[in-house]
């Protein structure tokens, strides 16, 4: 579930849909990186001759090596969730232009969705500027707590 | 009937509350905080929605998020369980503006019975007895005195706006009447701002007997009879059983239809319970009535062979009750023990944490109410109930059996658990002569 | 009464015995083999005797080895449990010349009730209708027509010494039958060197209705109303049930009744099953009396409220049964599903193996009898059941949806089990409206 | 939950539940890094070199420790274990001197001892030659099936 892969490769939860995945499709061996982040997980028996400093080397270059541009971006963004229940709207009614959509720049004062609870309409702010890198929520959509809403890119 | 209700709660009630609607074929909308949306009793509703953070004041008892939660999950009803809102009158009546079925009584009932003052109103005025006590507020020393002669020491002071204990003082005869008198006005004062005391007869060693109810939006109440919940550690139960034992049935059947009385008297539909305290010489008084569904009703529904929370259910939804005062017979002995994570060596302080491994026992006249499994994690932010184990046997004393042998089958890892204070209670030879009353837990095995 | 007593069985009916001795305060001593050893149930005795390899016979079938655990445990009696040695009257003999009690009936009454012709004999002297058929073996095919003729067709033709179907034939007139006879006869010699055939009706489509009895040392026996196990694949039991839907209550009474006429006539004590089968007409007619407790006991017990194993321990320890018929009532309706470790999509080939994890339902109307949890590792060296999975409702309609729910609640991760043709089964319209017989799995799921 | 998650590479409840899950899903290796962060975690029996990072390295030199001496003897004896239930005699009756005893050399036709069953007494022969180290059972003790008796040292 991309809601709670938070980017914590600490997280004890995430690992372990990891090991379901590797068990269902009998997979020895994962290696995800990103940024300075680093999931690496092997399983089974592994009878080859193995030379183990390798993959370590390796892994700790790949932390010092530069990653890529666009996953390096990535780690960087903030991920407004919603503060409340009800259901997501991207503008002021129906015949208005979206709040932000991708590629706006906003500022932490910006409203990037309202969000209506108990036929209360409530403004969603920012809190972060940046650039919109998505829109997690199709408009109209229920949203629970929690829920990712809108990515922002604030180095950019 | 409904087609889907939100259950507004967690842990066991919450999966209780799921699987009668699995079996009425009702669609369940669970809500969740982020602290249970691992727990896997989720899995069992058609859809589980997140309304807050662990904090209960920021999730469960957060009305706009339960109330939105109900909007966006598209049900015609809200069971509310039993703590958090279950008893708010205010969650009751918002549901009924928004057009959302609540599973409980009228806001109005609730609000009525909820509080003391008009709540003991109406069972006078149903007939049913209550603590002997002052007519209201007591003015002077005077009054408290005349007030006392009158209905016979000991007697009690209570603030009226007092809770947990401040401002209540016991006095036994005029003269610690009048010391007690004052220290109890200016406690309340102090503590509470408000120096107002009423008094009332002090029932010394009391027994907690409730008698379960149900009423349907046609007029028709009925008891299912009673309930001893006598075994208390600090007013929080930790054994419940059904019949109470050595109670006059001319008493048992009193009390049962004053409960009756007094639901009809107030206009009561859905489960609620009657709580009266009943003295040595089984004079039994009103205390109060819980209008919603109880942690305890699955002793009742064992001796009755009634499942409760369809019943409720059902009659939420506007169907007659089905069955009639004649229909529900007490049959055999059923004792539910609540299995907390809480380590009684340590003053029951709670106990959260990972559940390593669970054991559940099972076999004749024996069943387990429990959320939680191997793996499933504590969140130290709830009550510490982790199981109900209820047995249910043709006498006390084979049930008291068959609930020593299933604690000694229920094996928790991880997390210290109430099973020895139970088993240590269930050995003693009070409890096997009945000998108890609210102050036996602590009287006798932890003073 | 017993103060030790020896399990010499098994998985959830060894530990069903445990539990039910330690609620009567009796001390157990079970056996195990080398593959049963780390079972957790064993922890729940107070003593286990490993009896040797895995294999049944060289452990929980060597009657050696059972009696010399029962001496070094030193215990006053044995409980065969199901299966194994449990029909095994020359087991029952040894335990009586080593002056152990047998929980069970006399070695001389199961020896009696082992046989079938002398079985059929002791019905007809008891007026228990036996199915009807040539008295003994049919010489010829003359013989076998006129025998036909009397009895009505279709008839069965049966080798005396067959088993397992070889040598059996259907045939519904004169012509069918003359070929069957030379046939059925010839087939008969082949495989087991012995030509004799006998014939009886051909019940088609019957239910199995079976009636569970209990009788003590003082000459009482009772019955216990009826269980029905039509639902069947290859005649292995899959649910039962009880009451017997669609069956008059004349009926009812009559089967009971002469259920227990035969175990008087026989001189029989313990618990035992007399099994019917019933035809579309709703006659009834002896099979035969497994001389035991059964697999199925718990739906009785749910129904009549009463504990039989541990009924079962007092009366073999001397006891009068301590109720009469008239104290028996059945009380709503109980379902069992057997949950095994089997794979219903491979034709139900056996599915032993480590049970990763294990959440077992709970809740109203739900019992669930497993020697299994967490961890708990399928032997591949015996029967497959890994729990039974019983329900109890006021209604049949009632329990097929507390059922439903329960079985969507149970997860065994691990391990296939028969938890899917359970759901398909009770999904079946023929199933909600009781039209079941013993070939309707294979007729109308598996066909 | 907020535990699970912490983000402290030295927080013991989390490592532990890795390890178990490692246990769990037979997982020989989980390697997770995150900014300075790192933990990485290898179990089973390997017999590879392991040139890695300290921690680790120290983590599975443990691990490996070569078993002492003691034991290493004790892995070559031989125990004759009990072919059926019943009760352990050291001699034919109360009087006679015991079949063996600690130090005797014994042969595979060698009697052990007696393991009385159902009123029979049946003489146990060795099935090894060597010398008896340990007798394990009491005299008159009930034992059970495959129960340790008699250990011999095959190669003395």
């Amino acid at each position: 579930m991309a809601v709670e892969s938070s980017g914590d490769v600490f997280d004890v939860k995430q690992i372990r849909r990891l090991i379901e995945l590797m068990k269902k499709h009998d997979l020895t061996e994962i290696d995800l990186k990103q940024a300075d982040q680093r999931v690496r997980i092997r399983r089974g028996s592994d009878d080859e001759p193995r030379v183990v400093a390798a993959p370590v080397a390796r892994a700790t270059e790949t932390a010092a090596a530069p990653p890529s541009e666009a996953k390096a971006d990535d780690s960087n963004h903030v991920v407004i969730t919603s503060p409340m229940v009800g259901t997501f709207y991207r503008a002021s009614s129906p015949e208005a232009s979206p709040f932000v959509k991708v590629g706006d720049r906003i500022g932490p004062e910006s409203t990037v969705c309202i969000i209506e609870a108990m036929k209360v309409f409530n403004e969603i702010p920012s809190g972060v500027s940046g650039q919109v890198v998505a829109v997690l929520v199709e408009n109209g959509a229920p949203i629970e707590f929690g829920q990712p809403l809108v990515k922002v890119d604030p180095g950019a | 009937m409904f087609k889907r209700i939100l259950v507004a709660n967690r842990g066991e009630i919450a999966l209780r509350v799921i699987r009668a609607c699995r079996e009425l074929g009702i669609e369940t909308v669970a809500i969740c905080s982020e602290a249970d949306r691992d727990a896997s009793y989720l899995e069992l509703a058609d859809e589980a929605i997140c309304v807050g953070p662990a904090r209960a004041a920021d999730s469960y008892l957060r009305i706009d998020r339960v109330i939105s939660a109900a909007e966006i999950g598209n049900v015609q009803a809200i069971h509310p369980g039993y703590g958090f809102l279950s008893e708010n009158s205010h969650f009751a009546e918002v549901c009924r503006s928004c057009d959302i079925g609540f599973i409980g009584p009228t806001p109005e009932a609730m609000a009525q019975l909820g509080d003391k003052n008009s709540a003991r109103t109406l069972a006078m005025k149903a007939n049913v007895p209550c603590v002997p006590g002052s007519d209201g507020l007591v003015a002077s020393e005077q009054e408290a005195l005349e007030v006392a002669r009158k209905i016979g020491y000991p007697v009690l002071l209570k603030a009226t706006a007092g809770g947990g204990g401040r401002g209540m003082r016991v006095a036994s005869n005029d003269l610690t009447l009048q010391s007690a008198f004052q220290q109890a006005a200016t406690e309340a004062q102090a503590a509470f701002g408000n120096a107002g005391i009423y008094l009332e007869k002090y029932v010394e060693r009391p027994r907690h007997v409730e008698v379960q109810i149900i009423g349907d939006m046609h007029g028709n109440v009925v008891h299912l009879w009673e309930r001893d919940c006598s075994t208390q550690r600090r007013h929080q139960k930790l054994i419940e059983e059904s019949p109470s034992p050595r109670l006059a049935q001319a008493t048992r059947e009193a009390m049962c239809e004053a409960a009756v009385r007094l639901a009809k008297t107030a206009g009561y539909y859905s489960t609620g319970t009657v709580e009266f305290i009943v003295d040595q010489e089984g004079n039994f008084y009103f205390i109060e009535l819980n209008s919603r569904i109880q942690v305890e009703h699955p002793v009742t529904e064992m001796v009755t062979g009634i499942d409760l929370i369809k019943a409720q259910i059902r009659v939420a939804a506007g169907e007659p009750l089905g069955f009639s005062q004649d229909d529900i017979v007490q049959r055999g002995h059923a004792i539910e023990c609540r299995i907390n994570a809480e380590d009684p060596a340590h003053g029951f302080r709670p106990c959260p944490g990972r559940i390593e491994k669970m054991i559940v026992p099972g076999g004749f006249g024996v069943r387990f109410d429990s959320h939680v499994s191997s793996g499933y994690v504590v969140p130290p932010h709830y009550d510490s109930l982790i199981g109900k184990l209820i047995v249910h046997q043709p006498t006390r004393r084979e049930a008291i059996e068959t609930m020593q042998r299933a604690l000694k089958e229920l094996r928790v890892e991880g997390v210290k658990t109430t099973v020895p204070i139970h088993l240590e209670i269930l050995s003693h030879s009070a409890f096997h002569d009945s000998q108890i009353d609210t102050t036996f837990v602590e009287r006798t095995l932890l003073g």
